[in-house]
Formats: structure tokens, C-alpha cells, sequence
């Protein structure tokens, strides 16, 4: 089984890398940009995957791979 | 002779830098704000340590598109001294004016303590007065500083005597255990084929004063002054 | 021509559960009315709430806070008159130095809170005018080894702050160079987050926080204001409860870089003469700046909320004035000057905002265009908060031990080596840039911290200290023993003492234990920096510490800085050389209340804590700092938690290469667990050439010192100690591998 | 226009911060998990783009977002 997990800032929590980016393709000439907000994306790979491997997934998702209280998280089972 | 040390915005060893050149070994030096677009004039530049633009995305990467990088890349391809500490370091590589990159270190913490280096090449400008394996007492001081390049760029640094100093103990033993930061093959700085850019991570700037802990450093100041004076 | 500032459509009505919910009492609202001649509307609620709360006010600690010393010949700027007091050092030059704590956003929040917690105090300082040189951190957390519940979480707290600290410290190029580590059960889920900045500059450069100049405009600079933090003054004047944590404010993430920035920016401003006054924007943001520099200079100041930068839309002006946005300050510039904020804070690519002006009326006031949303007298709002005087109720006095548990000597030592409070802090201070500004003398891993200032050729010496067992134990004692211990690192390291600050970290003050125990504590520290003359600068008071099984152990941190005569006399606590002597400077002392040996072995808090005399206690800093003036020191290390033993042990394995030491002390008539690791105050072990040891021991005595050589530093592998017939062993490789490596391992556990 | 721009570190590459992630969730009692790989992924917003923007933020993932010596990306352009 494949899963990828997709962790955001919390779009009330100041993203200080994503305006810093921001600026910095602004300064590259393509002033357009009016936001860039970063994140992680993390690709799982998972041998013998069991029947409650979503459910273990979610968990491990909400207490390490992210911090709810600045990040959302994103979970996709990728087949 | 005159030195210039690149400010960018984040730079946090600018002025120890500064000092070393020109208090410790009297090289008149300047300060040369990024935005800034001229290197005329200088012997030595200086990308000094810091976190240019917060090291947001990528240490190093935002700071390469800094007006100022165009005058030094230029300067560099002409054949200019150059040499980048720390974040200066991954500003070069993020430049591309060294191969490689310098990704997280393996623990994934910053790391600051002293370490022991083990000299590789000295025939460059930056280390003609040490000796080949002779070993240096300089800290280092980041979060990212572990260098990685591919089989070919690695085959071609050793063959071309490119990798400058190395992690080693305190006997000059290069070893898994004396590799702080999970390097390839160890590596703490490298110069590019033309000898006249060197990267490293460790902070020679700050072992240039017994009382500081370390004089080491100065092997490498002193060696540049030698090369500039010829 | 009294305007009333008018309710917004969307404002809450103020109901008594609206003005509950602030943490205003209904006399407190009362006292608010009078002072508006009127009731407040929904913003002017929320300003006061914030500037009334204990975290802004001071309202619970402010009579006693007035017990400090605070004056002195080298005083420069007194406690609480500006954001951080300033101190004379000489030739011209003075520093800045301030501890404050972020403990309740870091309990939510470790990586951010201590992050953010950093990013203020360092504003403090460059507020000031002060270039920050250093700073240091003093932590507390719940147990990090053992099988407790909660040990998991408390090492997630440990590594997220120290990370956090790391991360703010280290971008913004501040080096880290001390601090202190505790793990108690008390600190479960509420860590203590002090951190301490120091900076320099010279007297004529001293900025004020006043508003002065009638007409003057008023700058908005650096980040841009969003939802961050709202109201987090209030919520650090409140316990931490589950529900606490429901309607908590949205996390303040701090931007080291805009911070690095903001500092240079600032400092370049402020060798103009561009600036009539600037404060920071810290706890309760825009409206703590603003009435504070109004009320400072005697003036008012009338603030535009639709040219404050924002990065979010739609903010009312209750969020915006509530906001704690970090990274921000506000500045009055001398009119006719605007120019050159603007010429320096575009160079520096920061946002920046005229947003209003001062005026003559003694308002703070705050508009939306034509709009007045909020009018209050701004010294009565800074200045008037209620002061309570909070009933007390002491704690029983400790009982003496009745029998001391007895124990194998040998494993002791490793135990106590082990402890996660007692072992090598390496895994800290590994993380945080501690050699950035190429001015730290003696790294962090010694008793104090120190420093060169190049810009001021100032040799500086700085530790932050407080043994909270002893202060559960007797308040009063245990904060003097807290400034006679940072006075005695000071001395070990070389250094005169100049000034304290300090943190008071304590529980909820309404419950008559707590507040004797803050009572008692600030008494104490009082007596303790009267009796080193180090005024107090200033500090910060963190309350409501606590957890459901009760408060926090009372801890006033104290954080002391010193300065070096003579680079010669920089001196730290590892032993140099083999064939060196070995002198004890003290009594061998006997007192095991509250020692670690009690605690790390048996589980065991209790006892008696041990006595300081501050006139023995000088009369031996002054005899150590005449032996280390002769030349003849070549190690000093004082003796603390763990007792003698621990003191040995460290001098043997704490310095660049490992020496074995052979220790005899003959005949103590000391049952042997008392002799090792006894707590008594005043003591020091200090090594000498051979050649100077009669001398050195004879210098001593003759101050009234009791002083006696104890052995020899002998090098090889093996640190062993002889008394009264029986002898112990330990391999030096063996101590050193157990207390350098202890925190990592634990910390390397899943 | 909205942007979305994942970066991956190259298959040959090392990746600490992975080989952390798979360890923890390993403790975590999930030892199925054989790799995880971590990667940025960047939301970026444009005002009034362009008939080029594609073009140029193809540039700018090439030349700023990512470093090619160790990373590749993948951009997808979301109306
Ligand atoms: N959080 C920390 N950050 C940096 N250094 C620390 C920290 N905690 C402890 N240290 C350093 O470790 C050494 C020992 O600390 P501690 O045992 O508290 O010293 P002492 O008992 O002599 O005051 C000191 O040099 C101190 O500055
Ligand atoms: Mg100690």
C-alpha cells in the first residue's frame, strides 16, 4: 500500500517561509504571486498493509506527522 | 589588498568575519550590501554564515537571487578568491558555483561544537601553508551540513584534488564515528576545479584567537594573504 | 469636545458573562467605568482585560516586587522604568539584560512558544537601544526518564522547546551560551520557559519608550498584525486547564528572520536622531505600545486602525488591538524625520506605517478612519490597575530528616550522574549556535557562561540558577540559596557580580499557600541581592503554574551577570593537569534536606534544605577571586546538587581531556553518603599547581576560609576517594560516558 | 490562477528527515511502514496570470523552488 500525507499551516498561523518565498519570486519578476504557503508532503510506502492500516494511518498522521494545532493534515491511499 | 564581506539579509557572521580580516589579519576589508552590484576593486570575497532570508526553502536558495550574486558569480569566473562559510558555502552550491549540495543533517539537529578537520589538498590558495593530513581544531555550527553529490561529481572531486578538508578524530582518522553530520565521504569543504572557490561549513573565523578556544583557523587566513601577496 | 467611542455593529453586548469571561472582577469593572465616566464598549473591554491582567499589570506582585533592591551606583535605567533595566560597566559602556517566560504558549506549543518567547525577550533589549550580545535559558519539565505516564510527552515538550529555542536563537544569530535544566513531577504539563537576553551599548545611547513630543507621528513597523496570539497576556494569567485549552488563541509563530531584520533595522534608526521614542510590541501588541509610551511621556497617543499593516482581512478592532503578532514595534518619530524611517526600512524591505500621532489630552485613542472605537485615559489604563494585596497562608516548616536511607556509595555516583538534572546538558546546548559573534570565552558546560564583548573590550560573566527542591521546601532559604549559588558560579568563573534579573514562576496566586510562597521567595531573593549588591534590573512574574495535582514548586529564577577584570582571570571547572592539588574551599558540611541524593535515589523531596550565610558566603567568593587575582587557580567549581561527589566527578570529565583525581579525607567522623553527597552551602573545589598549594590553603585561612587540601589530580583512569578507612573507585570513562550520554539516550528512546 | 508544486528528493538521494519519520512511526508500533520520503509542497496563488505563467513558474520551479543537484517537481496548474 501506498499512502501520501499532505500537512498545511493552518491558514490562521503566519507562514513566514511562505511569504518569504513570495517575495522572493516577486523579486524574480513575477510580482502576480499574492500568496505562497508551504508544506510537507510525505510519501509512505507499506508492506503487508492489514485490514486497519486507514485507521492506524490517520492516527500516526494527527500525532507525529503533523501538529493540529498549527497544521492540517491530508490523507490519501494511494492503492 | 581588500576584502569584501557579502551582507545578505540573515547573514549573522558578517561581522565576525569582518573582524577576523581585518582586526585579526589587517586585511582592509568592506562590507557589500546585497543589493549591491559591483565587486570591483576586491582581492577576496566573503559569503559569510548566517541564515540569508531565514533559510526559508532551501539554505542558501533565496540569496542566490540576490542582485549582488551576479557580480560574483562573474567575479568568480574570473578568477576571483571566493569563499563561502556555512550558509556562504550553500550559497555556493546553490549557485552552482561548487557541485553538490548540502541537505539536513542525519540527526536532524544543529549541531555547534568544535570538531576536528583533516587537510586534504594543499595546492590552492586557500591551504598552501598546511601540511596534507595535518589535522585543524575548528567549530562548526548548522543544521545543514551534510554534503551529498552523485558517484561521478565525487570521482571527479577526489581526481581532481578538489575536497579540501575532511571530518576526522583527533588522531586525523577519517571515520564514520568523527562524521558529525552524515557528509559523503566526510566532507567538510571542497573547492571548485579552478581552485579559486572554496566551500566549507566549519567556522575558521571563529578559531583565529587562543582565547576563543582555537587558532586554526588562521592556517587558512594566512594562507590567503600568502597567495594574494605573490 | 469629550467624542465617546461608539459600539461596532458586530460587537458582542457586555453582559456579565462577557466581562467573566475577560477575568475582570465586578469591582475591577466598576473601577473601569469610573475611570471612562461610562461603560466600555466591546474593544475598550478587551484593552483593558489584557492591560489588567497580572502578565501586563503586575497586579498580584507589584507590592512585592517593590522589596527589591533596585538602585545602585552603576544603575543606569531602574527596574520597570523602561523594558529592561541598564547597568553601568565602564568606560562609557552599559548593558541591557532582561529574563522573561514563555511557559504557557510553550505547553501548547513548545517549538513556537519558546521560539516566540525568545523573539520577545530579545526585543526587549534592542528596544532599548542595546545590540543583543547573548542569551541564556533557564527550563523546567516533567520527568523525562522512568516508567511515569507521562514521561513521553514531557520529552516532546524538552526537545520541542530546545528546538524552538534553537531555531530563534541560532537564525537570528544570538548566540546561546548558558542556561539551566531541571526535571521535577511538579513542571508535568506546565514546562517553565525563562529566557534571558543580554545586550550592550553605550550610556548616550539609550532609547526611551515615552511619547514624547506633542504632534510627533506615530510608525507601525515590521511583520503585519494577524489573529496570533489574541489576548495571549490574559491567557498566561490563567491556569491551564483542559477547558483552557478549548478557547485558546491561535499560536504566534515566530519569524527569526524578520526579527533579524527588525534588529538592524532598528539599531541603524536609532544612531539618527529620527526617534523621540520606540517600544516594542509585546505582550498585548498594539495597545499595550501605546498606552504605555502615552502614559511614559505624559501624553496621549491616537492610533488609525486601517494603516496598521494587516495580513488578514476583516479584523475588527478588537482583534487588531488585542493581536500578538510578534515581530513588531511602534516608534514616535520626531516630525519632519519620517523620511529617514522610511529610507531604513526600505533598505531593509520591511512593512512600515504611519498610524498615527501624539497628542496633549492623555488619551489613548483609537480610530477606524473618522471612527473612535476606543478612548481611555492611557496612564490610567497602564498605571491603575487594582493592586491586591493577596492573602497568605505559610506551609508547614520542614521537618528534619530523621534517618538518612542508606546505599551502595559506589552506584550513588553514577545514579546521580545519570539524573537527567544533575548530567551533562550537552544534548541543550549542542543545538544552539553558542560561538556566533566569536566572543564566547568559556563555552556553555561550566559554572557561568563567558563572554567578550569586543565592541566594549568587556569580559562578561553570566549564569541564571534556582534549586526549586529547596524552594518547595522553604521558600525563603532556597531563593537565597539561588542567589548565593549564581553569585558563587560568577565567582568561579572569575567574576565580580553587577545585577540580577529574575523570573518568578509560582501557582495561582489567589491560593494563600502559593502567594506565601511568592512572598516568601521574593523576601529572600531581596536578602540575597542585597547582601551581593546586585540591584535588581528587572524580570518578569509568571503565575497560575499549574498542573490538576497542584502548583508548580516555587521557582524564582535568578539570572546574574558578572564582569572580569582580566582576560587572565577567566577561570572554569575542569581540572588542567596532572600532579595538581586539590583544595577544598568550606566546610565538608552535612546537611541532606532536599538534596538530589534524597530525590534521584529514593523518590524523596523532604528535609531541611540547607542554610546560606551571606557573610561566610562572600568573605568566600572574595578569598576565591584573591586566589584566582594571584594566578594560582587553575580550576573552580562549585559544589551543588549531588553534593561533593558530584563537584569531583565533573572537574574530572567536564574539561577538554579526562584526569583522574586521588581524594583522601582522612578522618571526617561523616557517615560516608553524608560526606558525598551532602548539599551544604559555600564550598568550592578548586585546583592548584603543586608548588602553590600551602600558600593557596594558608590565603585562605587567613580570610577565615575554612580551607584544606583533599588530594591530587593524578591523571590515569580512576577517580577515587578515601575517607574514614573506606575507599571508592570509579573508572573516569565510566562517569563520563554516564553523564555526557545520559540525556541523549533518553532522548534517543522511542 | 492556483498552483500546486510538490518537491521530492531524488530517488538517490538520502533523506534523513524520511529515514527519521519511518523510524518513529516504527516505534509508534506501525513497523510495516518500509520507507517514507519527505518532500515540500507549495500552494501558490496568481493574480491575473497571463497567457505565460505556466510557463514562467515552470522557471521558477526549476530555478528557485527546487534544486535540480537533488529534487524534482512536479507542478499542476488548478484553474
Ligand atoms: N538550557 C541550557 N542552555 C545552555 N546551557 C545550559 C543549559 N542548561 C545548562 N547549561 C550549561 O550547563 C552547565 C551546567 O549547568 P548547571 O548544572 O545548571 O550549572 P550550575 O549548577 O553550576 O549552575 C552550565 O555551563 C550551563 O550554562
Ligand atoms: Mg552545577
Amino acid at each position: 500500500m501506498k499512502a501520501r500525507v499532505t500537512v498545511m499551516p493552518k491558514k490562521s498561523v503566519l507562514d513566514p517561509q511562505g511569504v518569504a518565498v513570495r517575495d522572493a519570486i516577486a523579486h524574480h519578476g513575477f510580482p502576480q504571486i499574492s500568496m505562497v504557503r508551504i508544506g510537507k508532503v510525505m510519501e509512505i510506502e507499506i508492506d503487508e498493509a492489514g485490514p486497519d492500516a486507514e485507521a492506524r494511518l490517520h492516527e500516526i498522521c494527527a500525532d507525529l506527522l503533523s501538529n493540529p494545532v498549527i497544521e492540517d493534515y491530508v490523507l490519501q491511499i494511494e492503492g | 589588498m581588500k576584502a569584501a564581506v557579502i551582507r545578505f539579509p540573515g547573514s549573522n557572521c558578517d561581522q565576525d568575519c569582518h573582524y577576523a580580516l581585518q582586526r585579526v589579519f589587517g586585511i582592509s576589508t568592506d562590507y557589500v550590501w546585497h543589493k549591491d552590484s559591483s565587486l570591483k576593486g576586491y582581492d577576496l570575497v566573503v559569503l559569510p554564515g548566517g541564515f540569508s532570508y531565514g533559510d526559508y526553502l532551501r539554505c542558501g536558495a533565496i540569496a542566490r537571487f540576490s542582485p549582488i550574486m551576479k557580480a560574483v558569480t562573474d567575479y568568480a569566473n574570473a578568477g576571483g578568491l571566493l569563499i563561502g562559510i556555512c550558509n556562504g558555502f550553500q550559497v555556493l552550491t546553490e549557485s552552482r558555483l561548487l557541485p553538490g549540495a548540502l541537505v539536513r543533517n542525519r540527526s536532524l539537529h544543529f549541531i555547534c561544537e568544535h570538531r576536528f578537520l583533516r587537510v586534504g589538498a594543499t595546492d590552492n590558495p586557500f591551504l598552501n601553508l598546511a601540511q596534507p593530513g595535518q589535522v585543524l581544531n575548528i567549530p562548526i555550527a548548522h543544521g545543514e551540513g551534510n554534503y551529498t553529490a552523485d558517484q561521478a561529481t565525487l570521482e571527479e572531486l577526489n581526481a581532481n584534488r578538489q575536497i579540501l578538508v575532511r571530518y576526522c578524530d583527533a588522531k586525523g582518522t577519517v571515520s564514520e564515528a568523527a562524521n558529525p553530520n552524515g557528509s559523503l565521504n566526510n566532507i567538510a569543504g571542497i573547492c571548485n576545479a579552478g581552485r579559486n572557490v572554496f566551500g566549507l561549513m566549519p567556522h575558521p573565523e571563529r578559531a583565529c584567537e587562543a582565547r576563543l578556544g582555537s587558532e586554526d583557523g588562521n592556517v587558512i587566513f594566512q594562507s590567503i594573504l600568502k597567495y594574494l601577496k605573490n | 469636545m469629550n467624542t465617546t467611542a461608539v459600539s461596532l455593529p458586530q460587537d458582542p453586548e457586555i453582559t456579565p458573562a462577557v466581562i467573566a469571561k475577560h477575568g475582570i472582577t465586578p469591582d475591577e469593572y466598576e473601577r473601569i467605568q469610573k475611570i471612562l465616566g461610562r461603560k466600555p464598549n466591546f474593544t475598550e473591554l478587551g484593552i483593558f482585560s489584557v492591560m489588567w491582567s497580572e502578565h501586563c499589570s503586575y497586579k498580584n506582585s507589584k507590592p512585592e516586587l517593590r522589596k527589591f533592591p533596585t538602585t545602585g551606583p552603576t544603575v543606569l535605567v531602574k527596574a520597570g522604568e523602561e523594558n529592561a533595566g541598564v547597568i553601568d560597566v565602564g568606560d562609557g559602556w552599559g548593558i541591557a539584560f532582561k529574563m522573561e517566560s514563555h511557559n504557557h504558549p510553550s505547553a501548547i506549543e513548545p517549538f513556537q512558544g519558546a521560539a516566540t518567547g525568545v523573539g520577545g525577550i530579545i526585543r526587549d533589549i534592542f528596544t532599548m537601544g542595546a545590540r543583543p550580545v547573548f542569551n541564556l535559558n533557564s527550563l523546567r519539565f516533567g520527568a523525562i526518564s522512568g516508567d511515569g505516564p507521562n514521561v513521553k510527552t514531557n520529552r516532546r515538550l524538552f526537545s520541542g522547546v530546545v528546538a524552538g529555542i534553537a531555531h530563534y536563537g541560532n537564525c537570528i544569530g544570538i548566540p546561546t551560551i548558558g542556561g539551566e535544566v531541571y526535571f521535577d513531577e511538579s513542571y508535568e504539563g506546565n514546562p517553565l520557559v525563562n529566557v534571558f537576553c543580554l545586550g550592550v551599548l553605550k550610556h548616550e545611547e539609550i532609547a526611551r519608550g515615552a511619547a514624547k513630543g506633542i504632534g510627533n507621528p506615530v510608525f507601525y513597523v515590521g511583520a503585519e498584525t494577524g489573529r496570533d496570539g489574541l489576548a495571549g497576556a490574559a491567557f498566561a494569567s490563567r491556569e491551564l486547564t483542559e477547558e483552557s485549552k478549548q478557547d485558546r488563541p491561535a499560536v504566534q509563530v515566530g519569524d527569526p528572520f524578520k526579527e533579524k531584520l527588525l534588529l538592524e533595522a532598528c539599531l541603524e534608526l536609532l544612531t539618527t536622531d529620527a526617534v523621540a521614542g520606540i517600544q516594542d510590541m509585546g505582550a498585548a501588541g498594539l495597545t499595550c505600545s501605546t498606552c504605555e509610551t502615552a502614559s511614559r511621556g505624559g501624553t496621549g497617543v491616537e492610533i488609525d486602525l486601517e494603516k496598521v499593516p494587516k495580513r488578514e482581512v476583516g479584523m475588527t478592532p478588537y482583534e487588531i488591538m488585542l493581536s500578538e503578532s510578534q515581530e513588531r514595534m511602534l516608534i514616535i518619530v520626531e516630525k519632519g524625520k519620517e523620511h529617514i524611517v522610511k529610507e531604513i526600512f526600505e533598505k531593509w524591505d520591511l512593512p512600515y506605517a504611519e498610524v498615527g500621532v501624539v497628542n496633549n489630552d492623555g488619551m489613548m485613542r483609537v480610530k477606524v478612519g473618522a471612527v473612535t472605537v476606543a478612548e481611555i485615559p492611557a496612564r490610567q489604563l497602564a498605571d491603575e490597575a487594582p493592586i491586591y494585596n493577596r492573602e497568605v497562608s505559610p506551609k508547614p516548616a520542614p521537618v528534619a530528616l530523621k534517618n538518612l536511607p542508606k546505599t551502595d556509595v559506589g552506584c550513588a555516583l553514577g545514579k546521580l550522574l545519570a539524573d537527567p538534572s544533575i548530567a551533562s546538558k550537552v544534548w541543550v546546548y549542542r543545538q544552539y549556535d553558542h560561538m556566533v559573534r566569536d566572543g564566547t570565552m568559556v563555552l556553555p558546560g561550566s559554572d557561568a557562561a563567558v563572554f567578550i564583548v569586543r565592541e566594549a573590550n568587556k569580559i562578561l560573566a553570566s549564569t541564571s540558577d534556582c534549586n526549586a527542591i529547596y524552594c518547595a521546601l522553604d521558600p525563603r532559604e532556597g531563593a537565597r540559596v539561588a542567589v548565593a549559588e549564581a553569585a558563587r558560579n560568577l565567582a568561579c568563573s572569575g567574576a565580580i557580580p553587577l545585577a540580577v534579573t529574575d523570573n518568578l514562576n509560582f501557582g495561582n496566586p489567589h491560593k494563600p499557600e502559593n502567594f506565601w510562597q511568592l512572598r516568601e521567595c521574593v523576601e529572600g531573593l531581596a536578602e540575597g541581592c542585597n547582601a551581593f549588591n546586585t540591584p535588581v534590573t528587572g524580570g518578569n512574574v509568571s503565575l497560575y503554574n499549574e498542573n490538576p495535582a497542584g502548583a508548580i514548586d516555587p521557582t524564582p529564577t535568578v539570572g546574574m551577570v558578572g564582569i572580569i577584570e582580566d582576560e587572565k582571570h577567566v577561570t572554569t571547572s575542569s581540572f588542567k593537569d596532572a600532579g595538581d592539588a586539590v583544595i577544598l574551599l568550606g566546610e565538608l558540611g552535612n546537611e541532606m534536606g532536599g538534596s538530589h541524593y534524597l530525590k534521584v535515589l529514593f523518590g524523596r523531596k523532604e528535609g531541611i534544605p540547607p542554610r546560606v550565610d551571606f557573610t561566610k558566603e562572600l568573605a568566600l567568593h572574595d578569598t576565591l577571586r584573591g586566589l584566582i587575582r594571584q594566578g594560582v587557580v587553575k580550576s573552580a567549581h562549585d559544589c551543588a546538587e549531588g553534593g561533593l561527589a558530584v563537584t569531583l566527578a565533573e572537574s574530572c570529565i567536564c574539561g577538554k581531556k579526562t584526569l583522574g583525581a586521588d581524594i583522601d579525607f582522612a578522618a571526617t567522623g561523616l557517615q560516608p553518603e553524608v560526606l558525598l553527597f551532602n548539599e551544604s552551602q559555600t564550598r568550592v573545589v578548586v585546583s592548584v599547581a603543586p608548588a602553590h598549594a600551602d600558600a593557596a590553603v594558608a590565603f585562605a585561612r587567613e580570610k577565615g576560609i575554612p580551607a584544606r587540601r583533599i588530594g591530587t589530580v593524578v591523571g590515569g583512569a580512576q577517580l577515587a576517594i578515601k575517607a574514614d578507612g573506606a575507599e571508592y573507585k570509579w573508572p573516569v570513562a565510566d562517569l563520563s560516558a554516564t553523564w555526557y550520554g545520559s540525556i541523549s539516550s533518553l532522548m534517543s528512546e522511542a
